[in-house]
């Protein structure tokens, strides 16, 4: 069904970045094709310099990026020699394209409906009283709910997965020969990406466009692409279709991307032996209530409803659920950085959420946590040897002491005792999260807890994360509560899963009855909708 | 009885001679001057304050007005007798006077002014009340003033600044200060109120009904409110307004605007007030109680540069406590020249330590300000330590109120005759709290009381000399207080503004004469 | 790239440098090349500048060197700047700090506090202070801080709620450290940025402030400050330009170069390229 | 209505805070040293016991302090702010006829910053690292460092005096008896250089946080995507970037109407402008209690009815707030 003319031709583009950034070039010597009714996967980790091709094609590039050498060919003329004038007149019209952050890609103050006729607007097409009705037509197209209230609606009105419906109606608006999305699915939820991923699918094979999609995530590839281009630091590392690629990668980088995705393979659940358990948490119930104030009346969101569980010394349960299931807050009631409204946790038989103020803050180091934002996570002030010591020094430990387990603890976690007097900001995401699981040990916590530890790194450092967690796990027998958007990741980790939705808990088992035998429709929804899980074996 | 109409009627034929010299005034037009600050009220009498004066003395009169070398002239007072034991005042009062509401002006008017409104309202008036026994209205238009013993002073105190005639058909009965008339003030002068903008203009329109024939020739007086110094200059320079009362614009203004095409200048007009510049010393306590000290700030002090520098050159630098022009003045003084080295010397001789001195300038605008630093850089020169207290206007009434301060400007009013006048400062039992204007600076000299007391009912004049003399040298030694400078607050004007300071009192009655030559 | 290379980069703010350098210089050098108080008068009043040699500035209505006031002016006018804006920092820094990081009620009471005192006209109280202590640099330092501390609050407060809710300030918390340890060693020092910038330009505005006041008659008489000279010259502004000129462009760059510092010091503290760079 | 009860509520919380503000001023203006009556006995230039001790029982300040405030208080409940002492005339009345003056010039002021701040400020944006742009910063930086009463002493000197263009102070014509047009070109003639020299420092504050603002907006992604589009530059920042930079302004100039009546005062002083700044500050010289008070309240009342305007303004401007309740 391909039709093998390019839309788009890259040759040998160079695009030098601006004096004093970390490498020369963002990309050096790029050329691919985008022919007419594919979709052409470009993958890569951050800092690849997937998107910056894309950006040149727009007219986009951001200040200081230029390009030096090649040339983009689209319908037979260099988009490089473009001046902005004319670049203009190809956005929106015969060029479309769609952002990963849908909360933020449109503008907060314009109803939906002008967004979308500005497209007509800013291209001279139509009447300005048709422009209404043609962009109903684009959002019933898109397959919004209720369209006529959407074209009203402000965008701050819509949920995340209907912003980029918008966004891709918007994009579509004038049939553009090529749709380039840049990772539009990265921001979603585990179930609105497979909508949007079909929905992407269909409109591409509806109006038969080239399409270049941009992604760092090899399910989404193996969910959507016809061709796949991966890069690695500013260079084509393989290119071919999504088969050869996926099944058969050449280059070792390629190889070990794909490696590190965590497999559908679980391992066997341990044999946990029933002791007694080291966390109880009973009937744990929270509800936020917006300060609604003077005008607003007070909304409630239940977060936590009536939640009970166990968790066995030694054993790693893991949460899973959307945005919106809870998850993080029954891992900050567990910690206490929320206070529950009722239920109890106990810890190794003593109840832990009764506690408040000096009480609390002298037994906070019998759990400790692993925070998801490796960016955020450390303090940027303080020396890591500091961060690492100040949780003994907190609890008694003198500052020498405290340092030399910092050292210890940083050795452990595989950075080297130097580390201690380097700032956080010296380091990549990877070894910062290696820091914070340093840090959560200082205190030989009972229990630790891991707030979507590893979703911000690269598929690559989350393998070698996850890989240190497992080893830790082992060694200093942690016990775990692993909280996780990625069933995927769970299987990996966790003896025992359970899943969320909207505050309570759907599922539990061990890890294979949950990933391999589910018994609840919501948990083989979220199984179902893991991107290039058809696909998994040959990954595998 | 001696007689002095006749007196009067010279010093009257004396101002139309000047007249006759002038060209023949002209009908018409109106003039725009400036008041500053905003007054608070217009009903002389019931208010004193300089601005009050100055626009409510075009609407209401007194008995007398004062020519410039302070004889008196006939104004509601025709004629008047003074009985040979000084006791008996008898006032023959201008038939066919109405007031501005229409009513006609009688003796009774003066009557219940005087025993009444005045009395009860006016300081200033109740200080020459006291020597009163009775006042009578012996018919319509005669008014006879008994007093208990002579009172030198006594016939130079009807200005109508200070002994306003009110009506009595308004006021009688009522809460004088409630009275609803005090918005809209009903006199006999020359001109009646028109409108009060707050804020911006009062307005005086002409009195088609005045008594003097042809008078006024000005069909009214706008006075701008225009609370910025240099607003002010502005105003006069643009043309807006035609007359700069005294006291308007900053002194450093004056040799500018006085330069000017077509602006003329007088120092006249000041003599019944004779403003005079005085440093308060505290005679209680700190150096300040030490003669010596007092001394050597008379002779650290450059009072001829501050008048030079800040006063333009005008005015006078004092001999002692009586001015140029006040009566029975002591010529034979030594002046306090600058002469720091003898400061020096008398502060060596007292021992003096270094104590602080705290100095309080006048919180009235700028050159204030500039004189008190210059004082202060000359007291530091002879090695005085002096800091100086800002305060503002209220500061600096408690503060002297309450005796806390070593030294500190003032000025006050001499009023035509040093009972009146220059007495209170000295006489110790004028030493009274909660008053800027009395004997503030604590000065107890008996022999000074005694002379004062004694010069003040003397009678005739020729004894009143004597006992003054007496009591000029003991102060001039003493230093109770610093005498800094006679004020020469000019008044600016265009050229063809005639007649316009035709007494002593200055802007306060002057557009009853003044005309334009347009 | 380091803080002073980054600051570097803005040539404005070096511009700025520099005139505050300078104006800081006049400051120190003062004692040395006017050892004479300001306040002597040593020459013909109103000389005007480069008239008679060594007067390169003329003199004032008194006959005061004008160069002298203005070096002396110097010193005074940014001693009042800088400790006024430390005393607004004294008051607001704790007040924002604690409403920002125990939120709820607490920063509920703090905030109406802080509102009702923008809801009074800054200047307007600042006058009615001065009135009532009466003018002095104790009075006229204290006002300026009374008003001037309540965007110092809100600024503070703004940064420690959202700072409050970092992962490492939650890692600090379940570590165990005291909320004393948390404000002042985990939030504190990364809300120093903003407070400093906004200190440098809190610094101009005391300044202006300060000129502002003594043009009102409410400086303080026993100190030659920059506003004093200017409010002793308006009245003869007319006359001698040069008198409340020099002052006014002395109060004119230095508010200028702590505007154009505060912006270097914003580029090269700038928390988000910080966070863009880590 | 949503409004209505946004109104109503902000209101009454208004009240809240007039009602501290009276007292706190009430407590504070006590500290000053001075009484009306003594500066007003001292005006006189001549004093006695009698005189102050009649002036004293007549403001009722011979009474305990609580009473005097009960009464200032109550007063005010019941919209009564009591008689100048000085000059003797209700407060209220004397307010009143100051007011219009200083709304008409800290309204003119505040639109004409307001708008000219935004103009230039986002010229200032579009021409970021040109020397037009950098000229138009330049310039608000040297009006935002200058003092407000120099550069109207300067306007003075150059447009009263020596071009004799505009007047240099005043409302209007005195004497010249304008009615209708005549009289609003008179007011408008007047009008121009306190309003333009009140204006000149905010609008340098406008302008620098308009361009930092659109900066900032420019920045974001819904730029991206509408440059995306293909929309031309000119609607990308008026549209887009324009107008969601506007929110944090109305913020900002919502916070500094207190400022502008502050520098009101300076203003008033110097072009003897009619109005309440001017009044405030001869009150508090001539320790006029009552009327310092009602000036007071009613500059914060002021504020506060601004603060509630700027409210309003965002909320139509920022449909996320609306739509949150």
């Amino acid at each position: 069904m391909n039709d093998t003319t390019p839309v788009l031709s890259i040759r040998g583009l160079t695009l030098a970045l601006p004096e004093g950034a970390d490498r020369d070039n963002a990309v050096e010597d790029v050329s691919y094709n985008v022919a007419r009714g594919e979709i052409m996967c470009v993958v890569g980790e951050s800092g690849s310099g997937k998107s910056m091709a894309a950006n040149a094609v727009m007219g986009l590039l951001p200040k200081g990026v230029r390009p030096t050498a090649g040339e983009v060919i689209f319908n037979g003329q260099d988009l490089l020699t473009l001046d902005e004038k004319q670049h203009r007149q190809l956005r929106g019209l015969r060029i479309g394209m769609i952002f990963q952050e849908p909360m933020t890609a449109l503008n907060p103050l314009m109803r939906v409906g002008a967004q979308i006729a500005e497209v007509f607007e800013a291209h001279g097409r139509y009447h300005a009283r048709e422009r209404q009705g043609r962009a109903l037509a684009l959002l019933e197209e898109v397959g919004i709910p209720q369209p006529e209230r959407a074209i009203r609606a402000y965008p701050f009105q819509l949920s995340g997965g209907q912003r980029q419906r918008v966004m891709i109606a918007m994009a579509l608006a004038l049939e553009p020969e090529l749709l380039i999305a840049d990772e539009p699915t990265t921001a979603l939820d585990v179930t609105t990406q497979a909508q949007i991923l079909e929905l992407i699918r269909n409109l591409q094979r509806r109006h038969g466009m080239a399409v270049m999609f941009i992604t760092h995530d090899f399910g989404v590839v193996a969910e959507i692409a016809t061709r796949v281009c991966v890069m690695r630091h500013g260079r084509i590392v393989e290119l071919g279709t999504v088969g050869e690629v996926l099944d058969n990668p050449q280059h070792a980088y390629t190889r070990a991307l794909l490696d590190a995705i965590p497999s559908n393979v679980v391992p066997q659940a341990r044999d946990a032996e029933r002791q007694a358990p080291l966390l109880e948490v009973k009937h744990l119930r929270k509800v936020f209530r917006s300060r609604g104030g003077l005008f607003k009346p007070a909304r409630e969101v239940r977060a936590l409803d009536d939640i009970s569980f166990t968790l066995a010394p030694g054993e790693t349960v893991g949460i899973v659920g959307e945005s919106g299931s809870g998850k993080s807050t029954l891992g900050r009631c567990v910690v206490r950085l929320e206070h529950p409204d009722s239920g109890s946790i106990l810890l190794s038989g003593t109840d832990y959420s009764s506690l408040k103020g000096n009480a609390l803050r002298r037994e906070r180091h019998r759990v400790q946590m692993i925070f998801q934002d490796p960016y955020a996570s450390l303090n940027p002030r303080h020396r890591v040897g500091y961060a690492i010591a100040q949780g003994p020094m907190a609890n008694g430990m003198p500052r020498a002491q405290a340092m030399r387990r910092a050292e210890e603890l940083l050795e452990l976690v595989g950075l080297g005792a130097v580390a201690v007097d380097r700032f956080p900001h010296e380091f990549s995401g990877g070894q910062r999260q290696r820091i914070g699981i340093a840090r959560a040990l200082a205190l030989n916590p009972e229990l630790i807890v891991a707030d979507e530890a590893v979703s911000a790194l690269d598929v690559s450092i989350q393998a070698q994360v996850l890989e240190l967690l497992d080893e830790l796990k082992h060694k200093l027998s942690l016990s775990l509560l692993f909280i996780t958007h990625d069933l995927r990741v769970a299987a990996q980790i966790c003896d025992t899963i359970i899943v969320m939705q909207q505050g309570r808990i759907v599922e539990q088992g061990t890890a294979p009855e949950v990933f391999l035998t589910p018994h609840e429709a919501y948990t083989r929804q979220l199984l179902d909708a893991i991107p290039g899980r058809a696909h998994e074996p040959a990954i595998a | 009885m001696r007689k002095t109409p006749l007196a009067a009627t010279i010093a009257a034929l004396a101002f139309t001679t000047t007249f006759a010299l002038a060209d023949e005034p002209k009908r018409g037009g109106t003039i725009d001057t400036i008041i500053q600050p905003e007054p608070p009220g217009l009903v002389l009498g019931m208010v004193q304050n300089d601005p009050t004066r100055k626009v409510a003395g075009n609407i209401y009169e007194g008995l007398l007005r004062y020519s410039t070398d302070l004889e008196p002239i006939p104004q509601l007072a025709e004629s008047w007798e003074v009985s040979d034991d000084g006791l008996t005042y008898t006032f023959h009062l201008r038939e066919g006077v109405l007031w501005h509401d229409g009513e006609p002006f009688t003796a009774d008017d003066v009557v219940f002014s005087a025993d009444v409104f005045h009395r009860e309202l006016n300081p200033s008036a109740r200080a020459v009340l006291q020597h009163v026994e009775s006042i009578e209205a012996t018919d319509d238009h005669t008014v006879v003033f008994t007093l208990a013993e002579p009172f030198g002073p006594f016939l130079i105190s009807f200005e109508a600044g200070t002994f306003t005639m009110v009506p009595k058909h308004i006021y009688e009965g009522t809460d004088f200060r409630d009275n609803e008339a005090n918005n809209h003030p009903i006199g006999t002068g020359p001109f009646k109120f028109g409108s009060w903008d707050r804020g911006t203009v009062i307005q005086l329109v002409r009195n088609e009904d005045y008594y003097e024939e042809g008078l006024p020739y000005l069909d009214g007086v706008n006075w701008h409110i225009i609370p910025d110094g240099a607003s002010r200059a502005v105003a006069f320079e643009n043309g807006t307004v035609d007359v700069l009362p005294n006291g308007t614009v900053e002194n450093f203004d004056i040799p500018r605007l006085s330069a000017m095409e077509n602006a003329c200048i007088t120092d006249e007009g000041n003599e019944y007030f004779s403003p005079f510049a005085m440093l308060w010393m505290n005679n209680r306590e700190g150096p300040t109680a030490d003669k010596r000290f007092r001394q050597a700030v008379m002779y650290a002090m450059n009072r001829e540069f501050a008048r030079d520098v800040l006063w333009n050159g005008m005015g006078q630098v004092p001999l002692s406590a009586f001015g140029s022009n006040a009566k029975f003045r002591h010529d034979g003084l030594e002046p306090y020249d600058y002469d720091p080295d003898r400061a020096r010397q008398l502060l060596d001789e007292m021992g003096y330590d270094g104590e602080e001195v705290r100095l309080l300038p006048l919180p009235y605008g700028e050159t204030w300000n500039r004189w008190a630093e210059a004082v202060q850089q000359n007291l530091r020169e002879v090695g005085v330590n002096v800091r100086t207290v800002a305060t503002d206007v209220g500061g600096w009434n408690q503060r002297l109120g309450d005796w806390d301060f070593d030294l500190a400007f003032t000025y006050l009013y001499q009023y035509g005759d040093p009972a009146l006048g220059i007495t209170r400062s000295y006489r110790s039992d004028n030493i009274e709290k909660g008053s800027p204007w009395n004997n503030v600076e604590g000065y107890e000299n008996a022999r000074i009381d005694e002379l004062f007391d004694e010069a003040a009912t003397a009678y005739p004049e020729e004894e009143r000399e004597a006992l003054y003399h007496e009591a000029q040298e003991i102060l001039h030694e003493d230093v109770p207080v610093g005498w800094l400078l006679e004020l020469g607050f000019p008044t600016i004007y265009r050229c063809d503004v005639k007649d316009l300071i035709t007494s002593s009192v200055g802007i306060n009655d002057a557009f009853r004469d003044a005309w334009l030559d347009r | 790239m380091s803080f002073f290379a980054r600051f570097a980069q803005n040539r404005g703010a070096l511009v700025g440098l520099f005139i505050l350098i300078a104006i800081i210089g006049m400051a120190l050098l003062a004692p040395l090349l006017y050892p004479e108080s300001p306040w002597r008068m040593v020459q013909r009043p109103f000389l005007a500048p480069m008239e008679v040699e060594g007067f390169w500035l003329g003199t004032d209505t008194m006959g005061r060197d004008v160069a002298a006031g203005l070096m002396h002016g110097a010193w005074v006018s940014l001693l009042i700047g800088l400790v006024s804006t430390t005393v607004a920092l004294l008051i607001g820094v704790p007040l924002g700090a604690v409403a920002g990081y125990y939120g709820g009620l607490v920063d509920d009471g703090l905030m109406r506090f802080t509102e009702f005192f923008q809801t009074i006209p800054n200047f307007a109280l600042a006058i009615v202070l001065v009135a009532i202590m009466q003018p002095s640099v104790v009075s006229i330092v204290l006002a300026i801080a009374i008003v001037s501390w309540p965007p110092v609050a809100r600024l503070v407060r703004a940064e420690f709620m959202s700072l409050r809710h970092r992962e490492y300030v939650e890692a600090a918390r379940l570590v165990g450290q005291t909320h004393g340890t948390i404000i002042l060693r985990q939030i504190l020092p990364n809300t120093l940025s903003p407070i400093i910038v906004l200190a440098s330009l809190m610094v101009a505005t005391a300044i202006l402030l300060e000129s502002a006041l003594s043009f009102l008659g409410l400086g303080d008489p026993n100190v030659m400050s920059w506003g004093y000279m200017i409010g002793a010259a308006r009245t003869v502004i007319r006359q001698a330009w040069w008198l409340s000129f020099f002052p006014g462009v002395a109060i004119l760059l230095t508010v200028l170069a702590l505007n154009l510092v505060g912006e270097g010091l914003d580029d090269a503290l700038n928390p988000k390229l910080a966070r863009e760079r880590s | 209505m949503l409004y209505a009860r946004l109104i109503v509520m902000r209101l009454l919380k208004a009240v809240v805070v007039l009602f501290l503000i009276v007292i706190l001023n009430f407590v504070l203006i006590q500290l000053a040293p001075g009484d009306p009556a003594a500066i007003m006995a001292g005006e006189a230039g001549a004093t006695d016991e009698e005189f102050l001790r009649q002036l004293r029982e007549r403001f009722g300040l011979d009474q305990p302090l609580y009473v005097q405030l009960w009464r200032y208080v109550s007063g005010i409940a019941m919209l009564d702010f009591g008689w100048s002492y000085r000059q003797g005339m209700p407060v209220l009345d004397l307010i009143l006829a100051r007011l219009p003056a200083t709304l008409l010039l800290t309204g003119t002021a505040f639109v004409l910053s307001l708008a000219l701040g935004i103009l230039a400020g986002s010229m200032a944006a579009a021409r970021v690292k040109k020397p037009s742009g950098s000229l138009i910063m330049a310039l608000a930086l040297i009006f935002y460092a200058t003092p407000l009463f120099w550069v109207a002493l300067m306007a003075v000197v150059l447009f009263s005096v020596y071009l004799d263009w505009l007047p240099a102070y005043g409302m209007y014509t005195v004497g010249a008896g304008h009615t209708g047009l005549a009289l609003v070109l008179d007011i408008a003639k007047h009008l121009v250089l306190p309003a333009t020299t009140l204006a000149l420092f905010f609008m340098a504050i406008y302008t620098r946080m308009t361009r930092a603002s659109m900066l900032e907006a420019s920045q974001q992604d819904y730029v991206k995507t509408a440059r995306a589009k293909g929309l031309a530059p000119r609607v990308i920042q008026r549209r887009h970037i324009l107008r969601n930079a506007l929110l944090p302004i109305i913020t900002l100039a919502g916070l500094q109407a207190g400022q502008m009546v502050g520098g009101a005062i300076l203003t008033e002083t110097v072009f003897a402008w009619p109005g309440i700044g001017r009044l405030m500050f001869e009150a508090l010289q001539q320790r006029d209690y009552n009327l310092l008070l009602g000036i007071f309240f009613f500059s914060a009342a002021l504020v506060i009815v601004f603060n509630i305007i700027t409210d309003l303004v965002y909320r139509l401007a920022d449909p996320r707030i609306k739509g949150a309740s």
